[in-house]
């Protein structure tokens, strides 16, 4: 067994310098792509080699299969590492690869089209005993049939595409009267995002966390879990704000949700790193969701906490390597809290492309920041508005907050709007303080603003927290 | 202007910041552009703003001026002057080509693309050695339009 | 335009931040353009040398104009209009002034630090209050020289 | 007991900001003093309240005690960090401190006299039984004196100002016809650069490793330690690079180091934090060299393999607090390396001050980065040339030398040279891989580079390591 001499990474931003970084601390050559938008990008001038694969438009560069395979086929690279987004759930993609000889860094292409397809994946664990939220069986395909079956778990109910992620596709009903014109549309939506219609029903449970297992297999079957994420503060089904471990998590929830996810990645053969998120309600009830067959944006926390490079094991899995971890080896006894900073406006959370005049990321002991960002970056409008992961480390949660509070204080980013004062009230929200937060977070503290003539954010949750 | 002057003129910028210095003699006409900006990058978008972009054209090619065209490669691959290594190549310096005529190959996934002339005109220049790799939007051809 | 002419206008340009110069000479047209440094920053040194440094001078003051002086604190500490509460301020605006009077104190660790006006004159503005907190370099006293 | 509501620090660059970062994170005010040539520095801009205290000469404000005071008095510091260097420690800014009423954050003005007088604190130590370096017992007042003991103690023999630190009035000597002309400069290098000619002789060792226990002691009297680092990467007795644990270390070498730590500190009735440096000779033996009676610039990579926040310990310990950590909870789990990048020419080591025009830190998994440079930021040419330091955590050493790599690969840093360069060579070089070192590896490679026309770097220790 040998480790790849060079990969190229089919992947822009901070997820390409992040895999740069891993390839360059094991010895691996790397080769970037990127599009005539991201000449300038660092992920560009800290690779090995560097190639333009098409315009800004990503459909023509970033998710050009032919132009990522060619540009892999001239620069003799080994390996291709996908990140997350564009091309990284893609089965076609993996099967291309496959086909060109050249190692995909990810699960199999039939554990992809697993997770691609939500309907199926929950067939598949319920029949495995893992707790599904209750909803359809197999894929809706008429509004007769979401019509019954929401008489049968009642309302409120939320129909979502089978193909979809990202809050496309996505419909909460709340009375009956509103389920067929919410059926066709989300149908519409559905069409329109992923080219496929399909839909499926699940009891709606409003108030919930969203926790989700980082999981490691390899290709003999050894699959071990690195703990939990909580990333229940979200907006429009947009993670914000991930940590581990989650506030909410006992010693049992931990122990259920990691022996459901590891039975979860058995059930698909899985291999490569991978995350099985689920939804806990407000009892502490869990239910399955869905899995993600990549690599997160939120895979740092997880590597602090463990200390352990995900993206290292990822690349040694694909080799061909066994797993090198251990279960009992896994041990968690610090906190992480990542905020993705955006260039966005932080009250309307509308993109602000731009060119970032001065930038001073935060330093010192307990930071982490993956960015691309530089003094005199213009970061282009054609792509995702992340432009900053900051990720700190405390001994407890409260550390955390505290340097997190701090960070955002002195992170220095001038010349475009950015979502960190955003991330500084939910820093000082004595609910997010207090841990008692649930996915319906961000959506409270911006109606509790307009509510209101107050500015002071109350807690909205009582005090008997579970 | 002499040689020696031009000389002269490029031993005087060595050491400064000056980036761009342009001289017209008839009418006068001086330029001088210094670049202050940081690092090593250049950086190519000056503002703010949503530009004109080629989303949506996989394909630019540039107009150097208006008598001069420069095809660019649109795809990824390795580039070929012959259809084959035996064969001689579609074009030669100083070739005469039409709008639509093979000028090369560039092979991509085992497919071999023959790219075409985008304008009728005469091939001043080729800007890639054979079997080498070419990436998205390099040069390939100088062409001066018929 | 000569060459030297040429030289002399590099040689003019650096030490500013011009980075764009356009001439032409019928009709007469000129286009300067300027870059400002990044950031909120003001940066100060624009070279990499030493520079004439307040150096072994613990005390600087301003000449704005030749007409004008700016008394600048010397020390930190706490600013006096007069010696003790009770008594009148030591000047006013509008008071004439002697090189070497007293125009306020500074308590700097318990000790009172009497600050002589260094230039005879009329003083035209009082730019901090009475009891504040100033900071070594802090403006005091605008004074109007005789 | 009360910790302090607004904390004045009495220094600039990286520790200002160092001990800024914590404040913020205990939600302590802070207080930056500046010179008028640091108006830009970021020290300034992430204070609270910012006091200008003089002209760039730093003996009219780094060192200018009425005027730091004036600065704590009139913005209500009720405390005082004096980072390092500077005032740190200066006995008499301590006692200035105790009569303004204001804390000074470090140990008691006693302790730092003792520390400061290299003689006695050898004599001190001698008499609680831990071993120091053969060599005079008081000061050595005649080159009569001299001559007699280093016939005693055999030559080479090192003489060292009593005041003394960084190399000045520090001469070896190799034999006897050099004495006499090295006693006289030495003496008069001591009485330019502290005031104070008095000097102290010791059998010079050839091949050492500088290896020093981090301690912490209470004002009631508990003293831990956190471990050694070793710092044996110098040049001209200025340290390098530091790293923790050291390579070289046992754990009896470790156990023994610690308990001369604590007895020393004990000794001196030490509180705060400081550092017990030794000297370890090639066949294991260890002397007492120095104390440090102030928080050290390589203090990061004990921080790091530690998990604990050195400067939050320090102003704990000064407001009255008891040590919160007991030696049990002290455990070593990682290994972390430090670069000190100066703005120096790297094959020279002469300063290069001047405007740094793009400057991008290394970022991602594992790297701590402690600077208050920027893009656009002026390097005054007033002070101490080191502009940032570069701190790698590894599981092992090998996967810290391997982040240590990357990182310096990936800093970038233009507009003035530094000493990158230098550092990536040491990174690469067999013997430092191998851990393989001691105080003159330095001069080796240098030498080698002079000596031999072939550029490889060849190990120049035999392999029989001890």
């Amino acid at each position: 067994m040998k480790l790849f001499k060079k990969i190229l990474i089919a992947n822009r931003g901070e997820i390409a310098l992040r895999v740069i970084r891993t390839c360059k601390e094991m010895g691996i050559k790397t080769v970037a792509v990127h599009s005539t938008a991201d000449r300038d990008s660092l992920h560009v001038r800290y690779a090995d080699e560097s190639i333009c694969i098409g315009p800004a438009n990503s459909r023509y560069s970033y998710l050009n299969i032919p132009a990522i395979l060619s540009a892999a086929e001239i620069t003799d690279a080994e390996a291709i590492h996908p990140g997350y987004g564009f091309l990284s759930e893609n089965p076609h993609f993996a099967e291309a690869c496959a086909t060109s000889g050249i190692t995909f860094i990810g699960p199999s292409a039939e554990s992809i089209k697993i997770g691609g397809d939500k309907a199926k994946a929950r067939q598949l664990m319920k029949r495995r005993g893992i707790p599904v939220v209750p909803g359809s069986e197999g894929p809706l395909l008429t509004l007769e049939s979401a019509q019954k079956l929401s008489k049968k778990i009642g309302f409120p109910v939320i129909i979502k595409a089978s193909a979809g992620g990202g809050g496309r596709g996505m419909r909460i009903i709340r009375e009956e009267g509103e389920l067929a014109s919410a059926f066709h549309l989300a149908q519409r939506e559905a069409l329109a995002a992923f080219g496929n219609s399909e839909l499926y029903m699940e009891k709606y449970l409003p108030q919930i966390r969203h926790i989700e297992i980082q999981i490691l297999g390899d290709q003999k079957g050894d699959v071990i879990h690195l703990g939990e994420r909580d990333c229940s503060i979200q907006r429009r089904h947009q993670k914000l704000i991930e940590e581990a471990p989650s506030p909410f998590a006992t010693e049992s929830l931990r122990k259920r949700l990691g022996e459901y996810a590891i039975k979860a990645a058995r059930a698909m053969k899985y291999y490569s790193a991978g995350t099985i998120e689920f939804i806990v309600d407000a009892s502490g009830d869990v239910y399955f969701m869905e899995v993600n067959t990549r690599v997160q944006v939120e895979h740092p926390v997880t590597e602090e906490i463990t200390g352990f490079d995900i993206i290292k094991e990822q690349i040694k899995i694909a080799a061909g390597f066994p797993l090198s971890i251990k279960q009992s080896q896994v041990k968690i006894s610090r906190h992480a809290i990542e905020c993705r900073i955006n260039a966005e406006d932080p009250e309307k959370f509308t993109p602000c492309p731009g060119k970032i005049t001065l930038f001073i990321p935060p330093g010192g002991q307990g930071i982490r920041v993956d960015s691309v960002a530089y003094s005199g970056w213009n970061v282009p409008p054609y792509y995702d508005s992340m432009i900053a992961k900051l990720i700190v480390i405390g001994k407890t949660r409260e550390e955390a907050i505290a340097k997190m509070k701090r960070a955002l204080d002195e992170f220095t980013l001038e010349g475009i709007k950015t979502t960190i004062p955003f991330m500084k009230r939910v820093m000082d929200h004595p609910d997010f303080r207090k841990g008692q937060f649930f996915t319906d977070f961000v959506d409270r503290i911006f109606s509790a603003d307009n509510g209101s003539s107050s500015g002071s954010e109350e807690s909205n949750y009582s005090d008997n927290s579970p | 202007m002499d040689i020696e002057e031009l000389k002269d003129i490029i031993g005087f910028l060595e050491g400064t910041d000056i980036t761009e210095l342009q001289i017209e003699k008839e009418g006068f006409k001086v330029k001088i552009r210094r670049d202050r900006h940081i690092g090593n990058f250049e950086i190519k978008r000056a503002n703010n703003t949503l530009q004109s972009s080629p989303v949506g054209t996989p394909v630019e090619s540039v107009d150097e001026k208006d008598e001069l065209y420069t095809l660019v490669s649109p795809i990824v691959g390795t580039f070929f002057r012959a259809s084959s290594p035996d064969a001689s190549p579609f074009v030669e310096v100083g070739s005469k080509v039409k709008k639509g005529q093979v000028l090369c190959i560039i092979e991509a996934m085992k497919l071999m693309n023959e790219i075409e002339s985008e304008v009728d005109g005469t091939i001043i220049k080729i800007m890639v050695e054979n079997n080498q790799p070419v990436e998205f939007g390099e040069p390939l051809f100088l062409i001066e339009k018929a």
